[in-house]
């Protein structure tokens, strides 16, 4: 069988991966796909818990679905901000957008 | 190695590599297409996590509803020539240091706080039911606040993605 | 009696390769690829059929024969003639597209099409594999396709087919909502999401009974999943040339057109086990009950396109988002309700 | 038996279409509504046939409210009570929903109209069907909206906006005390099901909690049935169409009051000094309203005090323990006003909405089913043997008598003569002699078209033969021994007395019938036999005459105390605040005003002098630190990242 710490490492790698990209992608969606996959490693580990840990009663599972669910309200609000960057930038480049400064 | 091991490790490797895909691929449609896969190999493992559901749910909503936004939106802000030019900005050294040292604090963290812990045999069930019961029970207010928050969400998306009238 | 002599069976196969001293997983990926390798068969042998069937109707519908040549009665080898004309033409990429995503997408059209075949309850006992979340791993399994569109269309490097890809994306999304919501009524009622629970719960009496709306609400959603008319403005030939696919040919187009066709039947194929109660009949053994089912729904299909003409994209989106799904929560508010009142 | 779900739904569900689809429907409108009414009549009938073979049920459909200990279900209630109620209600409502069809015709909100009745309908259901009291009072105010909303169906009128107001109002004010009764319940009895409520009643607990809690709700009921003192906004009701008032404030919804009196008879048993305020209460309106009535010259003003009057007699029942008499009186009631105000809306529709009678007469050959069905309902009204209205009504008078209530009765039975006399004034007036009105309606008379005939037909049969067959005899009829388990405990309370003598009772209903008789009588003398009698009656007693006409200035003298009093009282504040509130204000002001000059100074030498001095140094230091701000996310988005480093750090080594 496959040990818990094994798939919370591997979480932790994904999430690590996904954190790198969200630091360093240029492209606005880049970043945004990044977000994605920090929420799949946080939902892989939730997952594990659960199936590990059973006495709480799928309390993982359900985490994870919340999770699906916010980031999914989440990537339909940050592609709308997306779209209205292009709109008033003509770039999603973001370290081109950076008009919120001194 | 069991299967379900030599499993677990493909998937692994899999999901690892296409994730490094999605973070580094110069062309942005390939990297939502790495996701893609990224997400089929989380499914795949929340399958061997005995989470038939959240993998139906994982592929139905990460595969069929993020990712095609995403390709949306890309199709809407960019073109297959717009190839060249940086993809990372200035700070890729530094954050790769911050990330690396994060992955290392966590793996230690878990080292230490989670000896090899092995899965206790579960009764085969339907986990389905007792989600869809947790969640209109235990859960019903979570439940309810995320029905709101999507509400929200769709009325903000909307509501910033559609031009102002008059403009173009 | 068929479940029982296969279980057997089964045992034998597996109790030989134990006392070989071979692992668990060899059987089991023989009988993986047997299973695989049969269903792709089957997929193949049913599309060319339907593809005949399809020009022959047309052809009796506007009053004409079709082809009556190849293979002598009623032409019935045409199907093959062209799968071997498809198969030995030229494998053109056009320029400046991007190789890769090109070479992919047929492939992870037709992944997505075949895979849904794993759920669908032929007669009792005979699924691939009977899921627990069944009606589920289709539905999010079937959402595969629009990426493999999308990828399609975007690779050509072509504003058609671009265009067209974004719209059959569009519709695909649209039309996915009301059909996942017209099936929750049958889910409700049964309680499982097992399409063998699903389709023996129908003992007694069709699904398309006390869920006759969902059950028109599916079909009409399960068409424009299919991009079939008059929901076929993705690939409008008059308008946008074939949509997503005009820079594919040869072999590549041939996947997508297979994937098409199994698509059709893996819809109509659904709507039978979900609302005409599958297996279930008199007389005839139940395989054969599920695909006479199954073939008229198809029959149904391509007797709407040769009839109805195309919607225009507008009328198009009202139907999905201002019709079908209100209708849909409709008919799953009232499943409830009457659900909670009989206890 | 739990069919009876179906009763109020199929209006919610026609009322739901209507309402969503009716700009869609429009004329078809009756194609929705008549079918759900219907349905639910007939509904209505399969579980009556169930209850009259014993059955019962009281069904909590699920939890509504869970607020602490107060647990209240939607729950349904199905016993003799609440099944004649809801046969009523179903059965009048189906013949005015077909009458309307014929009478709204053309109107331009037609859709809009039997989106309203159907949504009264399932109020006025659920107020009937509920097992509970905070259910009852959803659907009381349910029939509220809907009087609201009928009553100022033709909105553009501004009588008619006012009207509804009024009715809104004044129903306000009985809805309070209803509500007050509510608390009083749930906080004597802990809970607000019947069952339980009912169960709980234990006369040690004193005979003033159930005074207090029965007053209370009687207030409610006085509001809603239109008792005095709060009877002023039924007759402003007419100014909705005739349906509605025959439906919403003749048949049911007016005698909700009484079905919630009769519904808490085992508060009231306890409560005799309440039982004697309902008495009279109900004995003087009765008489009160007769009176004015009798100069009335709008034809529904007429009909409509003579509903107020007429639930005065109920409540006489109700205040003398006869509750199944009230509530068999509100069943006839219920057919022949309903006919009543069918037959004047079909007069009004034919004089294409003329409703003054001195501008009527002679109707009788233009018009023969609704001259002979108003005919029948004047006399089961009037209370003539063997009417419906004699059987119930006499029986309220004789149970009165029987139970010591003297003045009362004695009031009860000036009504009955006065009620004789008004309503064949009005059928005198209205349907013999000559016609008086312009020649050009005079033209135009015509008999209503079948869909509004019909109704009368059957309203009228039903006036004639619904006493005999459910009140004969009286006390004793298929009606009672029907409805006994629900009134048992009034009966065993009053003993034998009651049923002493047949012979009593047959004299009592003699003496009503010939009083009756009498008030017939005397209006063929006056608008028959010699006309100019009325008339010189009329300057005789000039005073008199004015102040009936008039409605003794009841309208008036609310304005008078209530509204001007208030509007008085208002200056009054006013003035007050003007001069010394706002005095004491600026008195204040002034100093503060002082006050703050002088710390003015030393604000802008001393304070200011230290504040701009840390404004500097701050100013200084942010043109160096602002340069943190980048404006691009990810440098955020790095910081974060370094503090979460800080903060895994943190909470592993230190």
């Amino acid at each position: 069988m496959v040990p818990l710490s094994h798939y919370l490492i591997l979480s932790a790698l994904l999430f690590t991966i996904g954190m790198f990209g969200a630091l360093t992608r240029r492209n606005a969606i880049g970043v945004l796909m990044a977000l994605e996959l920090m929420f799949n490693a946080i939902n892989v580990s939730f997952v594990a818990f659960s199936r590990y840990l059973p006495q709480q009663m799928l309390q993982g599972q359900i985490f994870a679905i919340f999770i699906i669910t916010v980031a999914a309200a989440e990537a339909a609000v940050g592609l709308a901000i997306v779209l209205g960057l292009y709109r008033n930038f003509k770039t999603i480049n973001v370290d081109e957008i950076n008009l919120m400064k001194w | 190695m069991t299967v379900t091991q030599a499993v677990f490790y493909l998937m692994a490797t899999f999901t690892v590599g296409a994730s490094l895909l999605v973070v580094l691929a110069r062309n942005i449609v390939h990297c939502a297409i790495a996701l893609v896969f990224a997400f089929f190999g989380v499914a795949a493992l929340f399958i061997l996590l005995d989470a038939e559901f959240l993998a139906a749910t994982q592929v139905l909503l990460y595969v069929g509803g993020i990712t095609i936004l995403l390709l949306f939106a890309i199709m809407l802000t960019s073109r297959i020539s717009a190839r060249g030019g940086k993809i990372m900005n200035e700070q890729v050294g530094i954050s790769a240091v911050v990330a690396l040292a994060l992955f290392g604090l966590m793996v230690y963290a878990n080292l230490k706080g989670f000896p090899a812990l092995v899965p206790p045999m579960l009764a085969a069930s339907d986990n389905t039911a007792s989600l869809g019961r947790l969640l209109l029970t235990t859960y019903v207010l979570p439940f309810e606040v995320v029905s709101l928050l999507l509400l929200a969400a769709m009325v903000g998306a909307i509501v910033l993605a559609r031009r102002e009238q008059g403009k173009d | 009696m068929a479940t029982v002599s296969s279980e057997t069976l089964m045992e034998q196969f597996y109790n030989a390769f134990e006392t070989w001293g071979l692992p668990l997983f060899v059987p089991q990926l023989i009988v993986m690829v047997v299973v695989a390798t049969a269903v792709l068969i089957f997929v193949a042998v049913s599309v060319m059929f339907m593809v005949w069937w399809e020009r022959k109707i047309s052809a009796h519908i506007q009053v004409r024969f079709g082809p009556m040549r190849v293979g002598g009665w009623h032409g019935w080898a045409q199907s093959i003639a062209d799968g071997i004309k498809l198969l030995i033409k030229e494998d053109i990429v056009p320029e400046g597209a991007d190789r890769l995503v090109f070479a992919l997408a047929p492939m992870v059209v037709f992944a997505a099409g075949f895979a849904a075949y794993v759920i669908i309850p032929f007669g009792p006992g005979l699924i691939v594999s009977d899921l627990n979340i069944g009606v589920l791993f289709y539905i999010s399994i079937s959402s595969l396709t629009v990426v493999g569109i999308i990828m399609a269309g975007w690779s050509s490097n072509n504003k058609y087919s671009v265009l067209g890809a974004i719209r059959s994306a569009a519709q695909a999304v649209s039309y996915e909502v009301p059909l996942v919501v017209s099936i929750l009524g049958v889910i409700m009622t049964v309680g499982s999401l097992s399409m063998t629970r699903i389709v023996e719960a129908q003992q007694g009496v069709w699904f398309v009974i006390p869920q006759l709306l969902g059950f028109l609400i599916y079909m009409i959603a399960a068409i424009a999943e299919c991009n079939r008319l008059p929901f076929d403005i993705p690939e409008a030939e008059s308008e946008l040339v074939a949509g997503f696919h005009v820079e594919y040919s040869g072999m590549r187009f041939a996947i997508f057109f297979l994937a098409e066709y199994a698509n059709m039947f893996t819809v109509s194929a659904i709507a039978a086990a979900l609302f005409l109660g599958g297996w279930h009949g008199p007389l005839l053994p139940g395989w054969l009950w599920f695909l006479l089912k199954t073939y008229f729904l198809i029959f149904v299909m391509m007797w709407l396109r040769w009839t109805l003409a195309r919607l225009r994209v507008d009328q198009l989106m009202n139907l999905g988002w201002k019709v079908l799904l209100p209708l849909a929560f409709l008919n799953m508010g009232i499943t409830g309700l009457i659900l909670v009142l009989r206890g | 038996m739990k069919l009876v779900a179906l009763v109020p739904l199929l209006p919610l569900i026609g009322f739901l279409i209507n309402g969503l689809f009716g700009a869609w429907i429009k004329d078809r409108a009756h194609l929705v509504a008549i079918p759900a009414a219907g349905l639910s009549c007939l509904v209505a009938f399969v579980v009556f046939f169930q209850a009259v073979g014993g059955a019962t049920l009281d069904w909590d459909v699920y939890s509504w409210l869970t607020v602490g200990n107060l647990k209240v279900p939607i729950g349904i209630l199905v016993d003799p009570l609440s099944t004649v109620m809801m046969l009523v209600v179903t059965f009048v409502g189906l013949l005015i929903h077909i009458y309307s069809i014929g009478y709204m015709h053309g109107d331009r909100s037609f859709a809009r109209f039997f989106t309203y009745l159907n949504l009264f309908m399932f109020s006025m259901l659920v107020l009937v069907l509920a097992n509970n009291y905070l259910l009852m009072f959803l659907g009381w105010e349910g029939v509220g909206l809907c009087s609201y909303l009928l009553i100022g169906f033709w909105y553009e009128k501004k009588s008619a906006a006012d009207a509804g107001k009024k009715a809104f109002v004044v129903n306000r004010i009985g809805d309070a005390g209803f509500m007050l009764g509510l608390f009083f319940i749930w906080s004597t009895f802990g809970s607000l099901k019947y069952t339980e409520v009912f169960a709980a009643v234990d006369p040690a607990l004193g005979a003033g909690i159930y005074t207090t809690i029965t007053l209370l709700l009687f207030v409610g009921a006085m509001g809603k049935s239109a008792q005095l003192p709060l009877y002023v906004w039924l007759p402003d009701a007419m100014e909705g169409p005739t349906p509605v008032s025959a439906l919403i404030h003749a048949a049911t919804m007016v005698t909700a009051g009484v079905y919630m009196v009769a519904r808490s008879n085992p508060l009231f048993n306890l409560a005799p000094f309440s039982l004697e305020v309902v008495a009279w209460v109900g004995a003087l309106t009765a008489v009160f309203a007769a009176t004015i009535a009798l100069v009335q010259n709008d034809i529904k003003k007429v009909v409509a005090y003579s509903t107020i009057s007429q639930l005065g007699y109920m409540f006489i029942g109700a205040g003398a323990g006869a509750y199944a008499s009230a509530v068999f009186h509100l069943a006839t009631h219920a057919f022949f006003k309903a006919l009543l105000f069918l037959g004047a809306g079909s007069v009004i529709h034919s004089l294409h909405g003329e409703q003054d009678i001195r501008k009527m007469g002679g109707l009788w050959k233009a018009m023969p089913i609704t001259a002979w069905t108003f005919l029948l309902a004047s006399l089961a009204n009037g209370g003539i043997f063997p009417l419906a209205g004699f059987w119930s009504k006499d029986e309220i008078l004789f149970n009165a008598f029987e139970r010591g209530l003297t003045i009362p009765w004695l009031l009860g039975l000036v009504g009955a003569f006065l009620t004789a006399f008004y309503m064949f004034r009005l059928f005198f007036q209205v349907f013999t002699g000559q016609f008086r009105g312009d020649a050009h309606t005079a033209h135009h008379l015509h008999e209503s078209p079948p869909n509004m005939a019909y109704p009368l037909l059957v309203l009228g049969a039903l006036s004639v033969v619904a006493g005999v067959l459910l009140g004969f005899p009286p006390d004793h009829g298929l009606y009672h021994r029907f409805v006994a388990p629900i009134f048992e405990a009034a009966h065993e309370s009053e003993g034998a007395a009651i049923h002493a003598a047949a012979s009593s009772e047959i004299v009592m209903a003699a003496l009503s019938l010939s009083v009756a008789l009498l008030g017939i009588g005397l209006a063929y003398l006056f608008y028959v036999k010699r006309p100019e009698l009325a008339s010189r009656l009329a300057d005789k007693m000039q005073g008199v005459y004015r102040l009936l006409l008039n409605k003794y200035w009841v309208d008036e003298l609310y304005q008078a105390i209530f509204i001007d009093f208030g509007k008085r009282f208002c200056r009054f504040l006013w003035g007050f605040d003007a001069r010394v509130v706002d005095g004491a204000v600026n008195g204040s002001g002034w100093l503060t005003m002082r006050l703050s000059v002088m710390s003015a100074w030393n604000d802008l030498k001393i304070v200011d002098g230290l504040v701009n001095a840390i404004a500097d140094l701050i100013q200084g230091g942010s043109v160096t630190l602002r340069r943190l701000q980048t404006g691009a996310i990810q440098n955020y988005i790095l910081a974060m990242a370094l503090g979460i480093l800080g903060m895994v750090v943190f909470y592993l080594f230190v």
